[in-house]
Order: structure tokens, then sequence, then C-alpha cells
């Protein structure tokens, strides 16, 4: 497993260096990352905010991933001057994101449209969290509600409210058994690993290209392990899971 | 005819959500008494505590919180009851920031039955860190908790680790399940049993499957099971019919809406084809 | 000075992520004390955060006050709540039988109540989530009502096989499509974990 | 009147506040949700004011000097109240954020992704549900794979296989969604039982 974790540390080094000087970098597309520009667009015309949230969980790789579509989401509302609401559930959550926010303002030389009072700290107890929210769809009425993140219970309720004053709505997480409740009700919803792509499907920066390599060669390695590995099992050959749990 | 079916596609949602209320009040007034199968996962988590030997050491980490109590709480309270029966010395640890005040009443229950604080049960302090603390517990328990005075609780003394433990009892609603397999179980290999909402299940199960955990109490039907299994008649198993009640309407709006759904879209079909009123 | 500002937080990053993750894998003994005291610092830091997120709370309800903002009488509520029930906490403890009291009978069904909710919102979701509209929605709505059955007793009544397809469908399609879900979403945590470990992550602290 | 009954009284009033909204936003509302807002921040804050007390302040007076980086980091963090020195609060936030990828890293690989390859290599073909469970595995870790041109014969084939995984995805979800109404409807369950038993007292 640690030869593994260096194998991938290495591979996603060489692809970042690599990409750096400029490979040529298809990706698939993926819808639910191609309507951010819709969903702003949308609030600009109606004249509301877009709300954003991360959901409550730790501050884990979801979140991580989550703040690089903040930063561009929050870049194209400052072009674009409409608000931005991000509401959150944990303090160092909160901080980062009033980094975020107010990069993503200075950059897009608006920083006089910052708003402090709109990047929210709520409470990190989910059913007070969820009752803030549920308040503030009713009286802001935002346009697109935003939420990716580490969700728990909250993302049925957050889509389901969010669909009721009929903002379009895009759900992502990593945390699987949530996703079912983003798909029943959201428009658009990143599954899983479509959340960690992100960053880099935004920014094609080539450090977050780099990583998308890097995962992919982690995958084409985990596909041919399980392939082999159970061929092998069936005619009794247990080589490749000794080997693996060395 | 049309327009009926349109609306069936669109029913107004506080029609949904008073039938949701009236089919699940109606049931408490008359019980119907419907039939309970005990899954394997329950009977697993029963299996597990009789196997223990009398006055062994049980970790009881809860996350309960007023969001989960409806499912967590009739099913923590059939453990610590049948705990209580084993003779079981329990730690009880609040994981969450809302769960000391349900450790609190455990603790109630079991000194009125005799048991004695310090002794035979405690309840460590809560501390905020989320994954961070599953990590330290399952490093070093006795620096991971540094506030508690040696001396303070016998049964904290007699403590060095979690290796002494007999039993990993996690419940909860959230990510703690993988966090006690992934830093607890991973290193002790001590059998874990979790309480867990039913809606977690399906992330949960291929763990059990693993056998990385022991057995699986989920939802107020694992309870209800539990109930049974352990013969505490309680919460429970009085819930039970309304649920069933409650889902039969939804899956009756569900067919409804598809049904309408279909009519309607025939009907156009007909009326493209250039078909007659 | 510019170090400080905006190296230096990517630095303790990289030094925090990078003694957490070989710890894990790698025995000595400053190491593992180490990531052991890492692990307790950010416990107290996540602490601190907490409290600052309640100071955030205030100044954006007095902030509603100060400037008569719609319905801003009820931030007068939240903030009489907010402060009468940190001074108690504090001065007097958890223990205290009002704090309790407060707890069992206002904080604790609100919560509870808030929480239910989602029982309404579900029907009504999947309600609309249910319909065949496409071939995946399709998809979607059979191994829904199918499941659904299988729970209830008249699914039984109906037809036996339900019950059977159900933990079919729960054990193999199902878990065999989250785990493959998992998998890709823990490569995906490992990729951005590391892109902060590995000190390449600079957008988020290193701005002015 | 005595306590416990005000407070099933309190209670009840709490729980009826929040149904309310299921009809509509309305001050009760309002009121109720700004209370329990304020309330949980407390909640939380004293639970963090107690935290920092006897995690690292105490522990620290009794002699576990190493604490001190964190008491150090903790009033870092509180520069947040003073613009102009507002940017020493990111460098505890730097270290936070490196030990939570950490910790993520951590779990990620060995519970979530190795385990999880040892599991499915180890499985024998012997049942057709088996051979369906490798062959649902495999073509839902295909569709996250990112980096093909679908242009191409190859890129082609993967998204193919791809699009199967999507589809068995669809049952998950579906399943998913079908198991848990059920298990939320428990929750209003509680609730009315508490109304109709406790303070009605319509139950006994």
């Amino acid at each position: 497993m640690f030869c593994f974790l260096v194998a991938f540390a290495a591979v996603f080094w060489v692809f970042v260096r690599r990409t750096a000087q400029g490979l040529p970098s298809p990706i698939r597309r993926i819808g639910g990352l191609d309507a951010l520009d819709e969903a702003v667009g949308r609030c600009t015309e109606m004249g509301r905010p877009v709300h954003y949230t991360f959901g409550i969980g730790e501050m884990d790789g979801n979140v991580l991933a989550s703040f690089d579509v903040l930063s561009y989401v929050s870049g194209q509302c400052a072009r674009m001057d409409t608000d931005i609401i991000v509401t959150n559930a944990l303090g160092e959550v909160q901080m980062m994101t009033e980094e975020i926010v107010r990069a993503a303002y200075v950059n897009a030389g608006k920083a006089d449209s910052y708003q402090p009072d709109n990047v929210r700290f709520i409470s990190n107890v989910q059913t007070a969290y969820m009752s803030a929210i549920l308040g503030i769809f009713q009286r802001e009425r935002p346009g697109a509600n935003l939420m990716l993140g580490p969700f728990f219970a909250e993302s049925m309720m957050l889509s389901e409210a969010g669909q009721q004053i009929g903002a379009i709505q895009i759900g992502g997480t990593g945390r699987t058994i949530q996703i079912p409740f983003f798909v029943a009700a959201c428009d658009y919803t990143l599954i899983g690993d479509e959340l960690f792509v992100a960053g880099a499907y935004i920014g094609r920066k080539p450090l977050q290209m780099g990583a998308i390599y890097a995962q992919d060669f982690g995958k084409w390695l985990s596909l041919v392990l399980m392939a082999v590995g159970s061929v092998l099992a069936t005619m009794g050959i247990n080589s490749v899971v000794t080997l693996l749990k060395k | 005819m049309d327009d009926f079916l349109t609306r069936m596609q669109n029913i107004d949602r506080r029609i949904i959500y008073t039938v949701v209320f009236i089919v699940l009040a109606v049931p408490m007034f008359k019980p119907m008494g419907l039939p309970l199968k005990i899954t394997r996962e329950t009977k697993a988590s029963y299996d597990a505590i009789e196997a223990l030997p009398e006055g062994a050491l049980v970790m009881f980490a809860t996350a309960n919180a007023p969001g989960t109590q409806a499912e967590l709480e009739p099913q923590s309270i059939a453990v610590v009851k049948h705990l209580m029966r084993k003779n079981a010395k329990i730690v009880f640890n609040p994981v969450a920031a809302e769960s000391p005040r349900y450790c609190d009443r455990y603790r109630e229950m079991m000194a009125a039955a005799g048991f004695e604080e310090g002794v035979d049960f405690i309840q460590l302090p809560y501390q905020a860190g989320g994954e961070t603390l599953y990590v330290a517990m399952g490093t070093d328990l006795k620096s991971a908790y540094v506030m508690i005075q040696p001396g303070q609780y016998e049964l904290w003394d007699s403590i060095d680790g979690m290796q002494d433990f007999d039993l990993f009892v996690d419940c909860g609603g959230g990510e703690t399940q993988r966090w006690a397999i992934g830093h607890i179980e991973a290193k002790y290999h001590i059998p874990h049993i979790t309480l867990i909402t039913a809606v977690i299940l399906a992330v949960v199960q291929p763990y059990f499957t693993s056998r990385q955990f022991s057995g699986i109490v989920s939802g107020l039907n694992g309870a209800a099971e539990y109930e049974v299994l352990a013969g505490f008649p309680g919460l429970a198993a009085s819930g039970m019919d309304a649920q069933s009640l409650g889902h039969l309407w939804v899956i009756f709006t569900i067919v409804l809406g598809n049904v309408a759904y279909f009519i309607t879209k025939a009907g156009k079909a007909a009326k493209a084809r250039g078909g007659g009123d | 000075m510019k170090f400080v500002r905006s190296s230096l937080p990517i630095y303790l990053g990289v030094v925090g992520g990078a003694v957490v993750l070989l710890a894990y894998f790698l025995t000595p003994k400053l190491l593992q004390d180490l990531s052991k005291w890492f692990g307790e610092w950010r416990m107290t830091l996540a602490a601190f955060a907490l409290t600052l997120g309640a100071g955030n709370l205030l100044r954006i309800h007095a902030n509603r006050i100060r400037l008569k903002r719609e319905s801003f009488a009820f931030s007068y509520v939240l903030i009489f709540f907010l402060i009468g029930y940190i001074v108690l906490g504090t001065f007097w403890g958890r223990t205290h039988p009002l704090y309790s009291y407060i707890f069992d009978n206002a904080y604790q069904p609100l919560s509870a109540t808030v929480f239910s909710i989602n029982a309404f919102y579900i029907s009504t979701a999947c309600y609309r989530a249910f319909r065949a509209r496409n071939l995946q929605a399709a998809v979607l709505l059979i191994a829904g009502v199918v499941v659904m059955l299988g729970k209830v007793g008249i699914g039984y009544a109906i037809w036996p096989g339900f019950a059977t397809v159900t933990d079919w469908i729960m054990n193999v399609p199902n878990s065999a499509a989250m785990r493959g879900i998992n998998m890709a979403a823990a490569l995906g945590a490992l990729g951005v974990s590391l892109r902060v470990i590995l000190g390449l992550e600079r957008g988020h602290l290193g701005g002015e | 009147m005595d306590l416990a009954v005000l407070g099933v009284w309190i209670a009840a009033f709490c729980t009826l506040a929040v149904y309310s909204f299921l009809y509509g936003d309305n001050p009760v509302f309002k009121f109720a949700e700004h209370a329990f807002v304020g309330l949980a921040a407390a909640h939380v804050a004293v639970m963090g004011i107690e935290n920092m007390r006897n995690r690292a302040w105490e522990p620290f007076v009794a002699g576990q000097w190493w604490l001190l980086g964190a008491l150090i980091g903790g009033v870092m963090l509180l520069t947040r109240w003073f613009p102009s020195v507002r940017w020493i609060s990111r460098i505890p936030l730097g270290f936070m954020m490196g030990v939570a990828a950490g910790m993520a890293a951590r779990r990620a690989i060995e519970s979530e992704f190795w385990k999880q390859i040892i599991s499915t290599a180890g499985m024998k073909l012997d049942t057709l549900d088996n051979v369906l469970y490798l062959v649902i595995v495999l073509c839902t870790l295909s569709y996250f794979l990112f980096a093909f041109n679908d242009r191409t014969r190859f890129g082609g084939a993967i998204k193919s296989v791809g699009v199967v995984g999507q589809y068995v995805m669809m049952i998950a979800f579906g399943a998913s969604l079908g198991a848990t109404i059920m298990a939320r409807l428990s929750l209003v369950i509680a609730r009315l039982d508490f109304l109709f038993r406790n303070w009605l007292h319509l139950l006994d």
C-alpha cells in the first residue's frame, strides 16, 4: 500500500511536470460543471443571489475540492455583479471561504463589491444549519443553489427546499450515500469523483490536470488488479491478494 | 379530464404532507400488528453481545443527536440494557457535541439499576475534532483524554488502551462508523458493532460483508428487532405499523404520478397523429 | 515578511499533512509523537474556530439590526438566546439544571422536528423524481419501486418475490456500484489531499 | 403549573412552530428558527470554550509543554477580528488544512481504496452474482475515467463501458432512495408520539 502511495505521488509529480510543458489534454465533458456558468448567468438575469454551501461535514477532500469551484464561481459572480451567499457549518471552513471569496473579488477587480456579511457561519449543528437555510431560501430567494462538499442528511432538505423556490441546482459530493438525494432533486449532479476533478476541469491548470492523469492511472491499475485478481482467484491462485496485503 | 391528469402530475405538496401526517397518526391509535422479520445483521449484533464474557469491557461511542434520536435512541437503550444484563463495564464516549446529554441518560439508567459510576461505567468528556479524535484514540487512548486525572475513575485507571476492550459499539448516523473501522478496528481487531440510521445502511453494509463489523443494528426496524430478540418490549415496535402505512402512501403517489404522466403523453401522441378530440 | 504572509501557511500545511500521512506507514518515535501532537493541536484549533464562528454569527445579526434589514427584529431573538445560553453554559456550567432544561425542552424538540421535515421532503422529491421521463429515469423508478415494495408487507402479499429481488438489488448492483463510486472518489480525495501535502496548492491561502 | 408540564408545552410549541413551515414561512417559524440557531451556536461555543480549557490550557499548565503549539495557533486564529493583522490567522489555517489533507489521504487510501481492491480481487467468479458484481464494479469505475479522447476508437469504447456504469448507478440510486423513504418516516413518528402521548395524553 505504501508502495502504491509512493508510486501514485511519483506519477502525480511526473504528470504535473509534463502538463506544465504542455501536453494535449482531452477530458470528457461533465454536465454539472458546464452548468456553473448557466447558473450564475441565470441569477444575473433574474437579479437573485447565488447560494453556495459545503454541507456540514468535516474539512476533508470534498471541501478541498469544492474550494476550487467556489473560487471560480465567486469570480464569475464578481464579474457579473451578482451576489453570492456562502453558508458554512465549520469554523475553519468559514475562515477559508472568507479568504477565497475575498480573493476572487480582488482578482476580478471588484474588491469594493465584496460583502463580508454574505459569507456566513451558521452552525455546525446539522438541524440548526438546515433551519437557517430554509429561512434564507424563503427570504433571500437565491436563483441558483450550488451544493458541493461532504453532505450528510441536509442534502435532501436543501435540494428539496431549493427546488420549491425554483432555483437551478447543482449538487455534488463524494459521500456516496447522499448522491441519490441530489439525483432526485437537483438539475445536475456531480457523482463522487466528478467533484474532485472539478478544479482541473474548470481551471485547466497544469497542476490540476496532472492530478487527473494520476487518478486515471490509479483507476487503470485497480481495474487491472481486480480483473486479473479475481480471475486468478477463481483458478485457485491467490497471489494478487497476497501481494496486495503486504 | 386532461386538466385532472395534469393536476395528478403536480399534486400540491401540502396535500401530500397532510396525508403523510394522517397515515402516520392513525396506526398509533389503532395498531395493526404487522409481522416483523429479523435480519441477519441485527441477529449478528445480538449474538456478538451475547457472546461477551461476564464483566467484559465495552466502549460505547455515540454520535447520537436530536436529529437521529428517533432511530438511534431506541437502539441504544436496547443495547445498553442488554449490556447491563451481561454485567459489562461500559465506557460511554460522546463523540458529537450534542451527544453528552444522551450519555447522561444511559448513566442514569445504569445507576438506577445499581451499577456504580467510576467502577462499572464512566463517561468520557466530549471533544471536538471528529476523525482526529478517532485517530487519537487509536494511537494512544490515554493521551487522547489527558484531562482525566489518574485516580479519578477506578475503571479508567485499569485501562491501558484500545486493546483492552472486548467490544466497540459505535452509534451514529454519519461518518463515525468509517472512522471506527479505519482507525480502531484496522489496528486492534476488536469486535465492532454499529448502531446506525437506516439511511446509511447501504454504505455500511459492505463492511459487514467484509467482516469489519460483527453486526449492524439499523433504523427503527433494527431497534424493534433487537427489542424482540433481547426480550425488552419497547419504543420501536409500536412505530412499525405507522411506518409501513406511510410508505404505502408514498408508493401510491408515485404510481399516480406515472399513470397520469403516461396517459397525458399517449393523448398528446394521438393528437399529434391527427386523431380527433 | 512576504514569506511569512504567503508561503509559511503552505509550508506548515505541507509539514502537517506529510507527518500525519507518513506516520501511518513509518514507525520512528519522533514521527509518531509529532503526528499525535498535530492531531491534538488540530482538535484544539477546531474548538477555537467554532467559537469564532459564533462570533461571526453575532456580527452578522448585529449588522442586520444596525442596518434595519428585513425582519431584523428576529435578530434580537437570536442574539438573546446566543448570549444568554453562552453565559449560562460558561459560568454555571452545562450541568446547571436550567441549561439542561432548555436543552431538553427547546433545543432537542426543535432539532428533532427540523430533522423530521426530511420525511416530508423526501416524499415530494420521490413523487417528482420517480417518473419515467427517459430511460435513465425509468431505471431509477423501477429499482426504487421494487425496493419500496420489498420493504413492506403488502409488497409480499402482491408477489413474494419482491423481498428476494430487493435483497438481490441491494447486495449485488447497489453494493457493487457503490463500491465503484467509492473507489473513484477515494482516489479523487487522495489526489486533492496530495496537492496540499506536496505543497502544490497555492490558490487558497497565498493571496494578499 | 409545574416545571415539567411547562417543559412539555414549550416542546410542543417548538414542534408545531417548525411544522408550520411546511405550510409556508411565517413569524412563528421565524421565531423558532432564530431561537434555535442562537441556542445551537451557543451550545457549540460552550463546548468549544470547555475544550480549550480542558484540552489545551489545563494539561499545558500541568506540564504537557507541547500543547503550547495549539495555544499559540489558537491565539493566531483570533487575529481575524483585527483587519490589519488578519493575515496571521492564515498560518494556523494552513496547518489545519494540511493536517486535514493528511487525515483524508490516510483514510481514502486504506479503507476506501486498498481494502476494496483486495476484497474484489479475492472474489471467486464461481456464481453469476459474483461475475456480475465484478463487471459492475469495473463498469462503474470506468465511468470515472476522465483523461481520454472519445473521438478515438479506444476512447469510444471506454465511453460506452462508462454508459453501462451510469445505468447501473441509476439502479443503485433508485434502490437507495426507495430504501430510505421508510426510514425517514420514523422521524415524524417519534414527534407525533411525543405530541399525542406526552402533550395531549391521547395514548397511554
